[in-house]
């Protein structure tokens, strides 16, 4: 394994330290890990987390327009709720805190901890999850779909809507509504390799991609020969573009009762004449050129189907370390969501507007 | 009996255990998750190990609530959260204790058990470290009379099959769950490190 | 080779299309191959080039406030002098055309013979070259230092110029000053697969890497065993630190005699004191996280040198592919260039202010 | 006397020889340069093989002028100004010609040499192509009074003798010289590429 590193078990910590030494527009928190803007606003604090290795996500995009905190947690592996409850205190400026979590059972087993936490101390909060990929086909024998590239989409417009002095109930339906209006598929080439566990996670022949890939090397839903750019993203855009009617239960935090309550939350279809923004995003190793080569393919395919994509972004937002790869997401946008999306960002990650 | 000493041996050699481990639950989680299991495990104990000293003196519920509040904080990922909920019930039922008969390693586990369910949600069969919680409750429960290592050498056996039964299990909850079918045929690292927690303390009575 | 791409012969063509798809606010055109703003302004133009391979540079940095133009050649070759005079006709405006050059043969060769052509238009025309490379010694030996990632910056202040109205000399001044006060050193973990050659151009062991490469995944000036973060960081950036008073002849344009004048230009040393504008770039496969971990160390370096950085820019701007590896990039910044850093840019690849 | 037809004759050759060749010249060019040599020639010459059909009847100074031009602006990177100057001076210095003798070889080369040096500014040595068109530039000059076969076997036999000296050189042109110590040991690319090229051309004169 070859890294520019010095010691598997100090990247994280000096990654930080290195965020704080290029942004002093960020306040960076070493114990525990995690990052808010220098300058607080006094607004819902929008806050995210999640394991390292995906950056930009979260800790890129903290700054105006965008999250007021973001927790990363040990490589590919879900923050504690002490680090969640800290940062929360810190950034919350008593107009309350929203959560945005992946649907990831260890991100959620967390973060409902740290809402308990949150709530205990009387500070109105709320945690929505985002579960937008389709290669996870069914909720009832799985843990539910993952969250992926939706997330960076969500972060900007709910971050946005918190900027603009949404409540904390508006912003967190604002966030259901992306949510449920969004869906990922991603694939890789190659694996990466986590510091601390020194090889590949996996391995895929020369001739071999995995499709329907997460965000933390591991490996996808299938595997397939290695195909053209062209077919993968006709897989890929296809499959996003035809999944119907996916349903789930998740628990959201009643405010009233002080307690989990569960909702049944059904995602809207995409349909001819639908507006969309759209995602190209690399795993971290696939190069800009590739990730136009995909958009080209996308962009004819969303035509064909009377798709107008409205917004699009492409480049390396939510990454697998040096995993190559790309996903494509796509959002079911209205007047709300573009407005939001329109609306300046400030952040290392993203910059916008 | 197993004296308040005993349990800070057991926490001791279980850091030890997840030390030496480490590769072997993170290729577990290579197969079937996403390579960190024996990462979080060993980070976790680690810290609970540097934690033994202040807790020297303490009754054993103090030892095992502060075990999974330390767990709590520093593992992540999935089994942080169980796994610190696991202690934290533990330690909740046995608060003030400061010797464990086989009756108190059977509350013991079934709090751990149930801590697990509470936040897992997990079944028989989802191949989860819930699985081989489970089966160790019965057959605790069963052997109440064995004196405490009979009895752990009966829950340690009971722990072991029930760890490799998981391996033809299709996973049905956490990440290894996404891979449906591909999840058979591997046996769930949760499950491998709950079974090396209960050996690691059948080995420290055994020891003394 | 795996690759996200259809034909080794169409990554170019199919790059662009996705560009032209992805970002209206631009005019691609594909025979020959330029970029454009959609909407041109009244002022410079300036225009860059060079081999493809390197996105986000050159194209991406074309919209207001950086580029004018761009011309993509081939994988890592010189454009040609067509598609430089095709893409200069379209973006002057009366008030003249800049170059701004990376300093390779090819791309030197095939810029004067543009030059050349649009001066025969009786267009106002100059081209600026840009050297930075200290892995590259001497001149006298050599085809020179090369251009690397001070390309960047001097492309966004250049830019800035420009987009403020200032003049065609004032501009070309500027990019000379950028050029005599800034350095760059660069690495590589691994090397990259031009798609057209199917196989990587050289081969790295476990243990090895590679110190003073450029950007075209040719080999570096040294082979080394592999290293911790610091201990490369410390490398690059003492090299950097220490180059004192490159020395080289290079060629302008005369306007006034039609013809070629020569120049001896000698780099400005870095003393303490030094305000700088620093880049840490990524040559593609590298992720962001590890190039924080070097920000670090280069922090702490100037820091202990009492060289302050006062702007960072920390990703990938200009890469190699899919390299694994990253370039330093030290730009000793006065109050004018200070002032046109800190001004607006917004193109696809580089959004600030 | 060599006639317009076997001069398309050549440049057909030429790029059949390029195609064959261009995983020769890339690996040549991956060793001491960027890997694209043998990419860029196939490009520029399946360019000017396109070209051919609208330049048959044409003279001679046309179709080499044209071939310059189309090698100026499809080849790119330091090999296509090189060449494309190369073959729009020697277009220019036989301008109207219809068919070439032994001397309008030499003036071909002599031509095409002294356009190197007026776009590259190398100096023998400096481990390019320019090494190899310089000595068969003095070997042509000296042998005027040979038929053209004969003629071209001398100047290939020389222009192979060059190529292969550029392997001990050191380079200072070209991407080739960033390598410095490094660049010993291979061949040039444009070097072998140029040797090609006269090759070419002395098989389509020898196969009619
Ligand atoms: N819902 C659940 N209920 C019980 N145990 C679970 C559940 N989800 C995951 N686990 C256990 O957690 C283990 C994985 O832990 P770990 O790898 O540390 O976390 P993560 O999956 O977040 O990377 C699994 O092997 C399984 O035993
Ligand atoms: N200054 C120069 N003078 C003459 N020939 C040169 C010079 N620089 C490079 N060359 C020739 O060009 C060849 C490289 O061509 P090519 O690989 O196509 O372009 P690039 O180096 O831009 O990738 C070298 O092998 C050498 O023969
Ligand atoms: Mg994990
Ligand atoms: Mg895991
Ligand atoms: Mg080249
Ligand atoms: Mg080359």
């Amino acid at each position: 394994m070859k890294k520019i590193i010095n010691d598997v078990d100090r990247v994280i910590v000096e990654t930080l330290e290195g965020m704080a030494a290029a942004h002093p527009e960020l306040k960076v928190n070493i114990d525990p890990h995690y990052i808010v803007r220098a300058h607080k606003g006094n607004k819902v604090a929008v806050i995210s987390g999640g394991g390292s290795g995906h950056e930009p996500l979260h800790g890129g995009f903290v700054g105006t327009g965008m999250l007021d905190g973001a927790c990363p947690g040990e490589m590919f592996t879900s923050p504690t709720p002490d680090q969640m409850y800290e940062c929360a205190k810190v950034a919350e400026s008593g107009k309350g805190v929203l959560f945005l979590v992946k649907n990831y059972t260890g991100d959620v087993m967390n973060f409902e901890t740290a809402v308990e936490l949150v709530a205990g101390e009387n500070i109105a909060v709320q945690a929505i999850l985002v579960d937008d990929d389709v290669a996870v086909k069914d909720s009832l024998y799985t843990a539910g779909r993952r969250g992926v590239g939706l997330t960076v989409l969500m972060e900007k417009i709910v971050g946005a809507a918190a900027e603009a002095g949404c409540d904390l109930d508006t912003c967190a339906s604002l966030a259901r509504k992306v949510n449920l209006n969004g869906r990922s598929l991603g694939m890789a080439l190659t694996s990466c390799t986590v510091p601390a566990a020194g090889k590949p996670t996996f391995q895929l022949a020369d001739d071999e991609m995995e499709i329907g890939i997460g965000i933390h090397g591991e490996p996808g839903i299938k595997r397939m020969p290695f195909k053209r750019a062209d077919e993968i993203t006709e897989i890929l855009t296809t499959t996003i573009l035809d999944d119907k009617g996916y349903s789930r239960t998740l628990r959201e935090w009643d405010r009233g009762a002080g307690d989990w309550v569960e909702k049944t939350l059904v995602d809207k279809d995409f349909n001819e004449g639908d507006e969309m923004i759209v995602l190209v995003n690399s795993m971290g190793g696939t190069p800009l050129s590739e990730l136009y080569v995909v958009y080209r393919k996308l962009a004819e395919i969303c035509k064909g189907r009377k798709i107008k994509i409205v917004r699009s972004l492409v480049g390396p937002y939510i990454t697998s370390l040096e995993m190559q790869g790309f996903s494509i997401t796509l959002l079911k946008a209205d007047a709300e969501i573009l407005q939001y999306w329109d609306a300046p960002v400030r952040t290392p990650g993203l910059q916008l507007g | 009996m197993i004296t308040e000493e005993q349990v800070l041996a057991w926490l001791e050699l279980s850091a030890t255990v997840m030390a030496e481990n480490k590769e072997f639950l993170t290729d577990l989680d290579a197969a079937i998750g996403d390579a960190d299991h024996g990462i979080n495990m060993n980070r976790g104990f680690s810290k609970v190990k540097d934690k033994l000293p202040e807790l020297a003196g303490k009754d054993i519920g103090t030892i095992l609530k502060t075990t999974g509040m330390t767990l709590m904080s520093s593992v992540g990922g999935a089994s942080g959260p169980l796994y610190g909920t696991v202690f934290m019930k533990a330690g909740q039922a046995l608060a003030g204790k400061t010797e464990l008969g086989s009756d108190d390693l059977c509350t013991l586990f079934q709090s751990g058990r149930d801590g697990i369910v509470q936040r897992g949600k997990a079944v028989a069969g989802d191949k989860t470290m819930f699985d081989v919680w489970a089966p160790v409750v019965e057959v605790a429960d069963a052997n109440r009379g064995l004196e405490p290592l009979a009895f752990l050498e009966m829950c340690v056996a009971t722990a072991e099959e029930a760890r490799d039964a998981t391996a033809p299990m299709q996973a049905r909850k956490g990440r290894a769950s996404y891979l449906g079918e591909r999840s058979i045929g591997h046996i769930d690292p949760g499950a491998a490190s709950s079974t090396l927690l209960l050996a690691a303390l059948r080995d420290t009575i055994k020891g003394g």
